[in-house]
């Protein structure tokens, strides 16, 4: 029987592959992506959960996060967009200016 | 089929995770970004069958039309925009951490999954029908979860309208070319 | 309309004359003849209505009937819970009455009074026109002030007298202000007066606590009513009131007012320091006697007090050379012997002490002030003698009024003196409120002072009357009799002086006690208390027989003789003035601690007045520096601390501040290296970070 | 409780000297001397004939507070223009009045200086000092005492001695320390009576949130006792400072040193009854139970500063001084009768209010007038005044039996009063404060004998002129009203006697709230033994 710990290994692999492209790829899309990954990992264990707590909250949770991921898409591909005005290139680490 | 029937439910999980996990490994590994967003389209869409699985319906509509209509053209619209398939080789650092940053990602992994199965995970399926009695009537999903939306939090719903249209403005901020550029004057300068 | 019911206006007469006196004679400067017509008038009607008043009460009410005239309510303090639990009003009205005491009072204040306003016109005349009218004022005051004293229905109204004659004595004793002296003594009666004051009002509140009223009429026969119930209330109420007498009339310890206060003229001296004012006291303990009579602790109080004073202030008498001082002493002396009377249940004897002491006393100062008048205002009767020949009718006066004070019989003291006396023996003969020895220890104290009174009088009679003038030439050509206004009041005291006493002559000792007038005229007065029958009073009628009584009689007329014939053998003759020199050089410890009189005042100097004043001003210094200075320390300190944080602000919290952003600016130099500006590393960093808190969190939490 | 009736009056009296002042600083040149005066003395002068019918139309059997008024001000939180009087406000805004008048009237030669100012603070001060003695509403009264404080705060700093700038600024900080507290004893009761202290649990009473003094007394019984203790203390503070008590009394001798003659002649005789006036008007009523608790320490409070203030202006070398000392210990008697809490005490403490105006009064003004002629207080430098000044001395010594009590005079009933009413609740009370009287007539006997009596020494004195027909003028009615009072107080008991009852009803419902121990507690002092007694009371 599947039960939340199935679903909760998967979001946990899945959290994982969104983590392990956060942190290796260059293009800053790829990254974003990850990012949704990671978030769409967080969902499905909100909503294992609020199916077998009965409690519709997660359900409520998950919709916040999917609009805070619209949100995250919205700014990241706008940074994307100046960044490729500015370097003209979507490669992560050009942007680093913010170093010391 | 007897068992194909009876364990239905688990051989649904089983195959959407494997899909949605290669998906995932498709999104983090290929090269062409094009292909990358394709991938992670079939990774929510995926998702979205795991929502109905949980009973959440409306929510799997959401994930579908936002993520996969939404999110998703943004993403294909950007890739179109900037018009650049390959970034070209990396710098020397970064070439070097990958294996470093993909064994930390596994490492956290497991931790996490230990500290999961140390949990004692003995809530079992409870299996509790993602409905409620609203005023002494049995309502749908959609309704129940707008109910709770928008009585119980609707104040949380309502900041993360706020934060939507934030993002909105900043994105059409960031894309303005002008803005974009006064602003890189301005740091490049000591 | 009666004569009676007119007795505020006693009062009143003289301060109208005071006001217009004091307002417009003085501020106008206006003639003395109009301040002697304004003056005199004022007194003058005093005395006529006042006796007219005696007579018609006399006449229409009798004796045993106490007339209350209420003028108005004075003052309305509410209601108070008293004693007993219930409420009491506090409602003291202006209110005069006229009963035995008061009319005896009455009696010889005014007619005395007037005298020595008379006596003034002439003593004064050397004054300025404003000083006259300024002194004709005061005097008035004080006629007023007395009478309200002695006429007031209850105690506030008493104390407003009380109070009132104090003032002016303040100010006749300060009347030459210009001298310190002077003005000092002034001061000194009212402050010790004041002391005696404090305890006359605690006594009044006592007494309101007690009874719930202040009048005469309503207390008094309360506490005559029910003894037991009253008698450990009387003890308290008797002991301030005596206070109060103390202070007023010149008691030990608070007797020292009065020598100074001979500083003022000389009819100031007479009236208000010898005739009336000082025995107000004694006139106050006759008017509560039925509280004493409940308190045997107080009885005993006031006559031991009385009996030690009379001998006390008879010895300082006796070597005094300042002729109003010797009189002033004398006076103590004999206000002593009254509260002797009054101690020993002899209220009818003290007051009448007081009369016949009015005479002669009013007489023997009115009689020093002639002479000192003629000798220019020389008082030291080392300097005067002989002056018989010069001022023979200041002489035969101050002779007469010399042996009434000596006790000789017929003249006026003597049946007086006798009488306290005698009411002293007999107490401690019937072992009066089982006090007897101590009645007998003051009855031979008193035999003793009666000596030394015969003796210091009539050396001051001999050394100034009799002899050669030593006052040297000059001054002798200026002796002379003094103006018929001076004559005729001594005149007059004198022949009362000798016929005074006839109103209280001892009838029994005649089987005739009806002879003895002022004793059945203050009969209603002495107040029959509770179980009157088993009271130790009229025991005591039969604890000395009849033949013992004259025995005392010769006794005490040998005792007076005894010491006239001292003082001839001191001061007459060849060897006048040599034998007390002789005597003075065997026993100079004694002689030099009776001139110094005791050091009392020196004693008080050192003690209570420079105490007082050098704690006001240590109190003073208290409140400068450390009240005071409390205060201003906390806005010193307040200052301090604004200042301080001031600093603090600019070095320590900002320092700190400034530390802090530098601390972070060196290790930022530091850390700057790892900000590599990688967003994906700090991304590691996060995960890897993650991974070692999970896996700490674990190793722990399996441990 | 309230009658509305002649409400105007009341306002007419209070602004009138506002009023005035405003004309003034509008219309009058200040280069013009003589109208600033006559103006100046017509105003307070109208303003006392105004006050006047106050004395006949009040009636003592009618209700609590007449002349009233009542406005909206600040509806929000419950503010409201209340004005109202009884019989004990009225005396004291006659005495305010009168004396108003005669610091205007003494000022003429005493300032030469900025003398338009001058007038517009004293006319602002008199507003000040009626509003308090006016105001029923508790933030209009704190409005009006601190309104009071700054042209008092000028009168000493501009036109005051040659340290004035200490004085004033002692006077004004210490004075509104003391206000400020008042302050938060003000607002706790206003929460207390709208919304309860829900910081210490307790239950507000319900009822609109208001700062009317008369609704407030009608809820003073159902404060708890905890919350009277604190509010009582903070009232004390404000209050016991004004008086001034023992032992915040120090600001008090350097403002009146540093202050010019009318200064003085206001501070001593109108700012000090402030304090009296709160204690009377709002601490013993509202808050009973604490009163009764404090009853034993204030009494003892007192009686030190009788004692203390008498020994202390015994050792002033200064007059101003010593006569700003004899005001601790006068104030002292005010605060032991007030204490005593029987009706012969309050009565008493009330008329020694307005004695000690008219005394104290009279003798700030009898020293600014040698101050004025020589500009010196020192005892030291006179001497046989009595000689050139035969007047002066005359009023002087008039004003001094005043104020040792002689009776006949109006310090005497007060005293009687205070001292039988404290004899009433304990004897030792009686006992130490009595001797206030000894100590009273020595230290102002000592003076009078010191400055007019003796030689003539200083030639400086010699050609002293004596009181001129205004000084005179400023005098005589002081003295009027001490032999008034001295020989027939009757009709001020009758306007005081109403408040009186007031105010010890409204302290006896806690009385019997405690038990019968308070009623019984002057029977078992007058039964101690002395020793015992002594020890509770003495020090």
């Amino acid at each position: 029987m599947i039960g939340a710990t199935h679903y909760v290994a998967l979001s946990l692999i899945l959290l994982c592959i969104g983590l392990v492209g956060l942190m290796v790829r260059r293009n800053f899309i790829t990254v974003l992506m990850s990012l949704e990954l990671m978030f769409n990992a967080v969902n499905i264990n909100l909503i294992a959960f609020s199916f077998r707590l009965g409690d519709l909250a997660g359900q409520v949770l998950a919709i916040f996060v999917i609009t805070i991921a619209a949100a995250e898409a919205a700014i990241g591909l706008g940074l994307i967009i100046a960044l490729v005005r500015l370097k003209d290139t979507v490669a992560l680490e050009e942007a680093d200016e913010m170093g010391g | 089929m007897d068992f194909l029937i009876a364990n239905f439910g688990a051989i649904l999980f089983y195959v959407v995770a494997v899909i949605t996990v290669a998906a995932a490994v498709g999104v983090v590994t290929l090269r062409n970004p094009v292909h990358a967003a394709v991938s992670l389209l079939l990774a929510f869409v995926m998702v979205a069958v795991l929502f109905i699985m949980n009973h959440a319906e409306f929510l799997a509509a959401v994930q579908v039309l936002v993520y996969a209509g939404g999110i998703m053209v943004l993403y294909l619209f950007v890739i179109m925009l900037v018009k650049i398939r390959d970034i070209g080789p990396g710098k020397v650092f970064l070439s070097g951490i990958a294996p470093l940053a993909v064994l930390g990602g596994v490492v956290l992994g497991c931790l996490i999954a230990i500290g999961i199965l140390l949990g004692s995970m003995a809530a079992g399926d409870g299996g509790a029908a993602a409905m409620t009695a609203i005023d002494g009537e049995t309502v749908g999903n959609t309704e129940a979860v707008g109910w709770l939306l928008y009585m119980k939090y609707l104040v949380p719903f309502e900041i993360v309208s706020v934060v939507l249209l934030v993002a909105m403005i900043g994105a059409i901020v960031f894309g303005r070319r002008d803005v974009a550029l006064a602003g890189a004057g301005e740091e490049v300068e000591p | 309309m009666k004569l009676y019911d007119l007795i505020w206006l006693i009062p009143i007469l003289p301060l109208l004359g005071a006001i217009f006196n004091g307002l417009v004679s003085n501020r106008l400067g206006l003639s003395k003849s109009v301040t002697n017509a304004v003056a005199l008038l004022g007194s003058g009607l005093a005395w006529l209505l006042g006796w007219g008043a005696i007579v018609q009460w006399v006449l229409d009410l009798g004796i045993h009937h106490t007339h209350v005239v209420r003028l108005f309510s004075w003052i309305q303090g509410g209601s108070l819970r008293i004693l007993d639990g219930s409420l009491a009003e506090v409602d003291i009205s202006a209110s005069f009455q006229l009963d035995a005491v008061s009319a005896l009072m009455v009696f010889f204040v005014t007619f005395v009074g007037f005298l020595i306003h008379v006596y003034s016109v002439g003593y004064m005349h050397d004054e300025s026109d404003r000083a006259y009218a300024r002194y004709f004022s005061y005097l008035n005051l004080f006629m007023f002030s007395m009478l309200v004293l002695v006429l007031g229905s209850n105690l506030a109204v008493l104390f407003v007298g009380w109070e009132g004659v104090g003032l002016c004595s303040y100010l006749l004793i300060g009347f030459y202000f210009e001298k310190d002296w002077c003005a000092a003594a002034g001061m000194k009666a009212f402050i010790v007066n004041r002391i005696g004051d404090w305890g006359f009002l605690l006594a009044i509140f006592a007494t309101f606590m007690v009874f719930g009223t202040l009048e005469f009429t309503e207390f008094f026969p309360m506490a005559a009513a029910h003894p037991e119930h009253f008698a450990s209330a009387a003890t308290v109420i008797g002991l301030l009131l005596f206070v109060g007498a103390i202070g007023k009339s010149a008691q030990i310890p608070l007797y020292v007012w009065l020598p100074d206060a001979m500083a003022g003229p000389t009819p100031v001296s007479a009236l208000i320091h010898a005739a009336t004012m000082v025995t107000a006291g004694v006139y106050m303990v006759v008017r509560c006697n039925v509280i004493y009579r409940l308190s045997p602790t107080a009885m005993l109080v006031v006559a031991i007090v009385g009996g030690i004073t009379a001998i006390f202030a008879a010895t300082i008498g006796l070597v005094q050379n300042d002729i109003k001082k010797v009189l002033a002493y004398s006076t103590v002396s004999q206000l002593g012997y009254m509260f002797l009377g009054a101690g020993v249940g002899a209220f009818v004897a003290a007051i009448f002490h007081v009369l016949t002491h009015a005479f002669f006393k009013a007489c023997l100062f009115l009689g020093s002030g002639s002479v000192i008048h003629a000798c220019g205002g020389e008082q030291d009767i080392r300097k005067m003698g002989g002056l018989k020949k010069y001022m023979p009718t200041t002489y035969w006066t101050f002779l007469v009024a010399t042996l009434a004070i000596s006790g000789i019989p017929i003249f006026a003291g003597f049946f007086s003196k006798d009488e306290i006396l005698f009411k002293a023996f007999e107490a401690g003969a019937s072992d009066l409120n089982h006090f007897g020895s101590a009645y007998y220890t003051l009855w031979v104290l008193g035999m003793v002072g009666a000596v030394l009174t015969a003796f210091y009088m009539f050396r001051l009679v001999f050394m100034t009357f009799h002899g050669e003038f030593r006052g040297g030439e000059e001054a002798e050509h200026h002796l002379h009799e003094s103006p018929w206004t001076m004559t005729m009041p001594l005149v007059v005291l004198g022949v009362l002086s000798i016929f005074g006493g006839l109103v209280g002559i001892p009838g029994k000792l005649f089987h005739h006690p009806e002879w003895n007038l002022i004793e059945r005229f203050l009969e209603p007065i002495i107040l029959p208390i509770g179980h009157a029958a088993e009271g130790g009073h009229d025991v005591s009628h039969h604890a000395v027989s009849l033949g013992m009584e004259w025995g005392l009689v010769f006794l005490s007329v040998g005792v007076a003789i005894f010491g006239i014939w001292l003082a001839y053998r001191f001061y007459m003759g060849v060897e006048a003035l040599v034998r007390p020199q002789r005597l003075a050089e065997r026993f100079p410890l004694a002689h030099k601690l009776l001139l110094n009189k005791y050091w009392m005042d020196e004693i008080y100097d050192a003690t209570v007045i420079s105490g007082t004043v050098k704690g006001s001003r240590g109190l003073w210094e208290f409140d400068a520096r450390v009240v005071d200075g409390a205060v201003n320390g906390t806005a010193l300190t307040t200052v301090g601390s604004s200042f301080m944080s001031g600093i603090f602000d600019l070095r320590v919290v900002d320092g700190a501040v400034n530390l802090i952003a530098t601390c972070y600016d060196v290790a930022s130099r530091w850390f700057r290296k790892l900000q590599v500006g990688f967003a994906q590393g700090y991304a590691m960093v996060m995960v890897f970070g993650a991974a070692i808190l999970l896996a700490v969190y674990y190793l722990f939490k399996l441990n | 409780m309230m009658d509305f009736q002649y409400g105007w009056l009341l306002n007419l009296i209070c602004y009138l000297p506002l009023a005035g002042a405003l004309l003034m600083m509008a219309f009058i040149n200040k280069e013009n001397s003589t109208a600033l005066k006559t103006w100046a003395t017509l105003v307070v002068g109208v303003d006392f004939v105004v006050s006047i019918p106050l004395w006949f139309l009040y009636k003592p059997d009618g209700a609590e507070f007449q002349f009233a008024t009542q406005l909206k001000w600040i509806p929000s939180v419950g503010v409201q223009y209340l004005f109202g009087v009884d019989g004990f406000a009225v005396l004291l805004i006659l005495l305010t009045t009168l004396l108003g008048f005669i610091a205007v009237y003494c000022s003429y030669t005493a300032i030469t200086e900025r003398q338009k100012e001058y007038y517009v603070f004293l006319l602002l001060l008199q507003t000040g000092m009626l509003g308090v003695f006016c105001s029923l509403d508790f933030i209009l009264f704190y409005v009006f005492w601190e309104v009071m404080l700054v042209p008092m705060y000028f009168l000493i700093g501009v036109w005051g001695g040659p340290r004035r700038l200490y004085a004033a600024i002692k006077f004004f900080l210490y004075t509104l320390v003391g206000s400020v507290l008042m302050l938060v004893g003000i607002l706790t009761l206003y929460f207390f009576n709208s919304t309860g202290l829900a910081a210490v649990g307790l239950e507000g009473l319900g009822h609109a949130a208001t700062f009317s003094i008369p609704h407030l007394f009608t809820i003073a019984p159902q404060i708890p006792p905890e919350v009277q203790f604190w509010v009582f203390l903070a009232f004390f503070v404000g209050f016991a400072i004004k008086v001034p008590m023992f032992p915040f009394h120090t600001w008090l001798p350097d403002a009146h040193v540093e202050a010019p003659t009318a200064g003085s002649v206001i501070l001593a005789a109108v700012l000090l009854k402030m304090g009296t006036y709160g204690f009377i008007r709002f601490s013993l009523p509202l808050l009973p139970d604490a009163t009764l608790k404090a009853v034993g320490w204030i009494g003892v409070l007192a009686i030190v500063a009788i004692v203390y203030g008498a020994l202390v202006a015994m050792a002033q070398k200064d007059m101003k001084k010593l006569v700003a000392y004899s005001s601790v210990s006068h104030m002292g008697f005010v605060m032991l009768g007030m204490f005593a809490l029987n009706e012969a005490g309050l009565r008493g403490s009330i008329l020694q209010m307005l004695n000690h105006g008219v005394s104290t009064g009279a003798l700030f003004l009898l020293v600014g007038i040698v101050y004025e002629r020589r500009h010196n207080r020192m005892i030291a430098e006179y001497g046989g005044l009595a000689k050139v000044m035969p007047v002066y001395a005359t009023f002087f010594l008039i004003i001094t039996m005043s104020s040792i009590g002689l009776p006949t005079l109006n310090g005497f009933i007060g005293e009687f009063l205070i001292l039988i009413g404290a004899y009433n609740h304990s004897w030792v009370w009686a006992l130490f404060a009595a001797s206030g009287i000894v100590l009273g007539a020595a230290y102002m006997l000592w003076l009078y004998q010191r400055v007019f009596f003796g030689e003539l020494s200083n030639e400086k004195n010699k050609e002293l002129p004596d009181l001129n027909r205004r000084e005179q003028w400023t005098l005589i009615p002081l003295i009027v009203v001490a032999f008034w009072v001295g020989l027939y107080p009757k009709p001020f008991f009758d306007r005081m006697a109403p408040t009186v009852d007031r105010v010890l009803q409204r302290v006896d419902v806690a009385r019997h709230d405690q038990g019968p121990s308070a009623g019984d507690h002057v029977a078992e002092l007058a039964h101690a033994p002395a020793g015992e007694a002594a020890g509770e009371h003495g020090e």
